[in-house]
């Protein structure tokens, strides 16, 4: 079988992939962001010693981390117009199931960040008067962060290449784009081999960059 | 300064500090010793809140520790604390330690705050590190950084624990040194360590502690250097090894 | 919306219900079907963990050598091929790509082709973790076996890698996980696992609740199952004295 | 859920028109662009409500649907009219309503031209592609059944991926509705090489799709398609699409007007697919 | 025994070894001291050939090291090696570890190996700790139980690399009390160590090395610490930084 390569155009780029390349990134971005910050809650949470704070976070992390991604993705579709009574689109589905759903994964990400702090680091925090928000603020998440920082990022070039299961709620991502104009010319192969392409140069840009970034601001010692 | 009424502590079952009691006066210097796992570094962190206590009662400036109402972060602001480790914020330069607390916590002007800090950094001598980070900074500098920051908070009391022990031998001495400065200049300090030298200097009293956190003996200087044979079996064993080699 | 778990004892041609759920002599029921799945879902999802077990040690280990530049670079190149392009797209080069350029793969069945997909895409990412296992142990224990008199095998076969995979349990866990739920791109190349059955019972039945339902509480039972029996694991090899967590330094 | 979707429609001056990316009766050229038969008739629809409840300006909002979430979106509300390809059958008359039947689906079988392949009888021992979550697999299982032929069931993703099974030989035939069969082989490299073969295993309805008990607009979206019919439009759009080079590669699907889907714009009806398999 | 002849060593651009020479003769002791970082874990690394080097010659019992033909595993089987954080396989029970060596390296049958093993762990006082996991045992345990894994592999010399550095200061006896012993026997020993004691003990010669990898000196015990005329001035100002407190 050769390849069509008059597939290859601008059209396909401007037409199918752009739209859903800005989609993914939006995503990954926003449940990026959202999924540190609800994540290292979570973390908080389990790391309390309450166990009114512990038991519900632990039952949330665990649960999501055994279920499929793509049936996290139906479920708040399905379930989430009949919970606030009416239907949410398929791209807010998706954002709010990608913050959901990675919170869990970075929770776990941010919570052996932070066991890995020193205990005497935050007794020093104490000993110097701090409060535990503040602590927490100014000594332990700062170190835990920049800590975890590579694996946070891993984490995240996995999340950019998992985007592409909203194709379960017809929401439209890179690899969507790549699929409908594969399909619609008749051209299917030449379109996945350039969505490989595509997606390994950007998953391989990404982790360099995460790599030469570390370098930089990793804490000295 | 410091006083501690039959305090108690466990770990689950084990029983790390059994009714322990001592007075530290205003001026005074006292060396804490005793044998690994002994319960010196959980007596000095209960001083300072650090570790909760199951019974007993502890003052500090006459504030009682004990009491669920009283506002610890405030009160440890004016208990200096020096960690075997150093415990730096490595994510902050040596002039961000120095004045991190003194703006968050006693809610100094930046300005101020740093003044202030640098002084006890010249103080300890390392003026010319103070845009480094703690990483940059070898064992026995970052320790004297350690001491500056706690300085910096105007402490009312100085707690050591083991200040020079995760030193390089040729390190030890110019932490020592500081130290012995301000106990020389009259600051309340307890000190665990177990540089007999530097109690000799300047302790005026040794507590030495055993495993299962018993006070075996509390006594002056004096007393414990020069009159073995008051002493208990257990403090002879301990100051022949330590001292043999 | 009411329930109807009705549905799975219904035989998958005419629809029509069936006495004790279990279809005879030749028909089956959806519930048959479901469990078939499952068994697909485990049997691809078993095989592909330990293809990437045997694979992702073996790469890590490569990884780590000392003073073999490039083998280090092969490995990680492996990992970095592997791991950057998304595993659907993975499954679909398998299926669809290789075969035009090597024959011979053309006779392999699906099923083969899912687990050399799945087993690769993990065995990248349990490479990293038994790279980052080795590199955590002190590098004094490297020289103390060498020290012995070990040889470069024999100071993985005995100290490192045994130090190694008990800090990396956790983890490998969660990576075992991700097996079980990647699993389900099978369903792209006619296995006809959870997924998949997902997909057909619920178009064929118009149940799409129950349906999911009951395929999510299988993912989630299998995780769990894995989670405990890695937990046994976990606590079986605990060395005694000592923190997994702690493990690592002095 | 409102109940009311007309009113909703006019209120919100708006409305959502389920559309498929990728099938025989409609797909998209990119940059959210929506062609197809059925989704200019849906468009048309759309176009006959808005003259209804006079509104000056009406926005049309198309939402692409797939198989797994046709449903749900239209009964939760999302979609509003779903005009892509939908088979019309009891099962799914519990969740939703469905509009008069505007095209009568023919289920057949492709095969590589050279195959030697001429009826479901000669599938016998053969690998036979069908699409993952549509109601063709169902159908043949029967067949498979009824005739006590045996065959292996290879299951593709989508529907490019079954045409590409049979393609690359790991099939030897692909079980789908004719205008899927069609579009496919229009698109391929060689069409040449394909052919569509033997009976019709069965015949679908399809319909456009829309939310259950609301018999208004209901009424509304069969009045505008049984106009369609009436005034032959409908006739003219399908020889557009099916008859005539279409975009994006110019080329002819060829798949002639059946008689089913002749006899169903003769009498316009909502049956589903199981009043047609009694006949 | 051992012979070094114009070692010098680099990491990149960094020289931590310059031009070292040195001999140990059979059934010598010798101490090397110096500053941090002034590669004294590097040179004895090079003895062992843990650490390649870029140019000059080592032999080990006649074998030359830097000969690419030299079976190095063999070599090192019979070189027993301390490290500063005991390096115990922490899976291993202490028998366990007693005993891999001598049978995955040395061919030993596992009866033998035990009895060996064993055998070493009794000369260092440890025959009730067999059965534990190194995790469980203190410090000063730990470390001797890495002497007597070295010991049970019949060394013909032993290194050791700061062995009471990492020690809780009542635990630095007990292994100090087992390296005397072994000295006293007549093992040829090259030891990195701060403890003065040990080498007025049992020292026969004192390599003082500084920063860059240079051995500043190399002379007898006596010399070393009776004639502090005759030594360095950089030597003179380390011995004083030690010995102060
Ligand atoms: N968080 C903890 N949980 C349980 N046991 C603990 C904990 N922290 C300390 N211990 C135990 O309490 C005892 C006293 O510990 P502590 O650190 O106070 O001893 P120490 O005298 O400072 O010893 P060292 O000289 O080794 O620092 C030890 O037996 C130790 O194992
Ligand atoms: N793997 C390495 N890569 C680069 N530099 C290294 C490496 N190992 C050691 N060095 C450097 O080589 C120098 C000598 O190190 P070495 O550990 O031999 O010193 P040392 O005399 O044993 O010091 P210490 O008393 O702290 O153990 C140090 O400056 C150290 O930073
Ligand atoms: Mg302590
Ligand atoms: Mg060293």
């Amino acid at each position: 079988m050769q390849i069509d390569l008059s597939f290859y155009n601008w059209n396909l780029i401007s037409d199918f992939v752009l739209k859903g390349l800005g989609f993914s990134l939006m995503l990954t971005v926003v449940a990026t962001v959202g999924g540190v910050l609800l994540g290292t809650v979570l973390a908080l949470m389990r790391l309390s010693g309450r166990k009114w704070l512990d038991v519900p976070a632990t039952i949330y992390v665990n649960g999501m981390r055994s279920i499929p991604l793509v049936m996290v993705i139906l479920w708040v579709f399905l379930l989430a117009p009949m919970l606030i009574g009416r239907p949410i689109g398929a791209e807010l589905s998706a954002i709010v199931t990608f913050v959901a759903f990675e919170a869990a994964y970075f929770s776990e990400i941010m919570r052996a960040g932070i066991q890995a702090i020193p205990r005497g680091q935050i007794f020093a925090g104490q000993a110097l008067g701090m409060t535990y928000g503040q602590n927490m603020r100014l000594v332990v998440l700062p170190q835990a962060f920049r800590n975890m920082l590579p694996v946070l990022l891993t984490q995240t070039i996995i999340l950019f290449q998992d985007t592409s299961l909203v194709y379960a709620i017809g929401a439209y991502d890179m690899l969507k784009g790549f699929e409908v104009a594969g399909k619609n010319f008749g051209r299917p192969i030449e379109a996945y081999l350039a969505a490989a392409v595509c997606y390994f140069i950007i998953c391989y840009a990404l982790s360099w960059a995460v790599k030469r970034l570390h370098r930089k601001i990793a804490i000295i010692r | 300064m410091i006083e501690l009424k039959n305090v108690s502590k466990w770990y689950g079952n084990y029983q790390v500090l059994t009714d322990c009691s001592a007075r530290i006066g205003r001026g005074e210097v006292v060396v804490v010793c005793g044998p690994s796992g002994s319960g010196k570094s959980t007596l000095i962190k209960t001083i300072n809140a650090l570790e909760p206590i199951q019974s007993g009662e502890i003052w500090v400036d006459r504030v009682p520790l004990h009491d669920p109402h009283t506002n610890l972060p405030k009160l440890r602001a004016h208990v200096g604390m020096v960690f075997q480790h150093f415990e730096l914020f490595p994510h902050l330069s040596v002039t961000e330690n120095l004045t991190i607390a003194q703006i968050k916590v006693l809610g100094r002007a930046p300005d101020e705050a740093k003044q202030r800090g640098l002084k006890m950094l010249d103080r300890v001598g390392l003026m010319a590190h103070k845009d480094k980070f703690p990483g940059q900074l070898s064992g026995g500098q970052q320790q004297r950084v350690a001491i500056a920051r706690a300085l910096s908070m105007d402490p009312i009391v100085m707690l050591f624990d083991e200040p020079t022990s995760a030193l390089d031998p040729e390190m030890v001495g110019e932490v020592l040194d500081v130290m012995v400065g301000l106990a020389q200049e009259g600051m309340t300090m307890m000190c665990v360590t177990h540089e007999m030298g530097f109690a000799r200097k300047v302790a005026s009293r040794v507590i030495f502690m055993d495993v299962g956190g018993k006070i075996l003996e509390d006594c002056s200087k004096d007393d414990f250097f020069n009159h073995p044979e008051a002493r208990q079996p257990r403090t002879k064993e301990f100051l022949n090894k330590i001292l043999q080699h | 919306m009411a329930w109807d778990w009705q549905v799975f004892c219904e035989d998958t041609i005419e629809r029509a219900p069936v006495q004790g759920c279990f279809g005879k002599g030749g028909d089956i029921t959806y519930l048959d079907w479901m469990l078939s799945a499952w068994g697909w879902t485990m049997s691809v999802s078993l095989l592909a963990l330990l293809l990437a077990l045997l694979l992702g040690t073996l790469i890590g280990t490569l990884r780590t050598l000392p003073d073999r530049p490039y083998i280090v670079k092969l490995g990680n190149a492996w990992v970095e091929l592997f791991r950057n392009i998304p595993l659907l797209v993975q499954i679909f080069l398998w299926y669809h790509v290789l075969p035009t350029l090597i024959p011979a793969l053309q006779a392999v069945p699906g099923f083969v082709l899912v687990v050399l997909a799945l087993g690769f895409f993990t065995s990248a990412r349990i490479a990293e973790q038994v790279r980052s296992g080795i590199e955590t142990l002190p590098r004094g224990q490297r020289y103390a076996a060498m020290a012995m008199g070990f040889t470069t095998f024999q100071s993985y076969r005995y100290v490192l890698l045994p130090a190694a995979f008990r800090i990396i349990i956790p983890p490998l866990t969660s990576e075992t996980m991700n097996i079980f739920k990647n699993s389900s791109v099978a369903f792209a190349v006619s296995v006809a696992e959870l997924t998949m059955f997902a997909m057909q019972a619920q178009e064929e039945t118009a149940r799409g609740i129950e349906v999911y339902l009951a395929v999510t509480a299988l993912y989630v039972l299998s995780a769990f199952a894995i989670n405990r029996i890695m937990a046994f694991i976990e606590k079986r090899v605990r060395i005694p004295g000592l923190q997994a967590s702690g493990a690592g330094g002095h | 859920q409102t109940g009311d979707t007309l009113a909703k429609i006019k209120s919100s001056g708006s409305a959502t028109l389920g559309v498929r990316e990728s099938s025989g009766l409609g797909y998209t050229l990119g940059n959210g662009k929506y062609v197809g038969f059925h989704t200019e008739m849906g468009e048309r629809v759309l176009a006959d409500i808005q003259k209804q409840l006079g509104l000056s300006k009406m926005e049309v909002k198309y939402q692409p649907v797939t198989s797994q979430n046709r449903i749900p979106l239209v009964s939760n509300g999302t979609v509003d009219l779903e005009c892509g390809s939908t088979t019309n059958n009891a099962a799914r008359q519990k969740d939703v309503s469905f509009a008069v039947t505007t095209y009568v689906e023919e289920v057949r079988i492709a095969v590589k031209a050279n195959s030697g392949i001429q009826a479901i009888k000669d599938l016998n021992g053969k690998n036979v592609a069908v699409t993952t979550g549509t109601t063709s697999v169902q159908h043949l299982r029967k067949h498979e059944r009824a005739g006590g032929i045996d065959f292996k069931e290879v299951m593709g993703k989508d529907h490019a991926d079954s045409f590409l099974l049979l393609e690359t030989g790991r099939a030897d035939a692909f079980v789908m509705d004719g205008s899927i069969l069609a579009a496919n082989i229009s698109k391929a490299k060689n069409p040449a090489d394909f052919k569509i073969v033997g009976e019709v295993i069965s015949v679908e309805p399809i319909a456009c799709m829309l939310r259950k008990d609301d018999p208004a607009f209901k009424k509304a979206v069969d009045d505008s398609i049984k106009r369609q019919i009436a005034d032959g439009s409908l006739a003219k759009l399908y020889d557009k699409w099916f008859m005539q080079p279409v975009p994006p590669t110019n080329t002819k699907i060829g798949l002639p007007l059946s008689e089913a889907t002749k006899a169903a714009w003769a009498n316009p009806n909502d049956k589903p697919l199981e009043d047609y398999a009694k006949k």
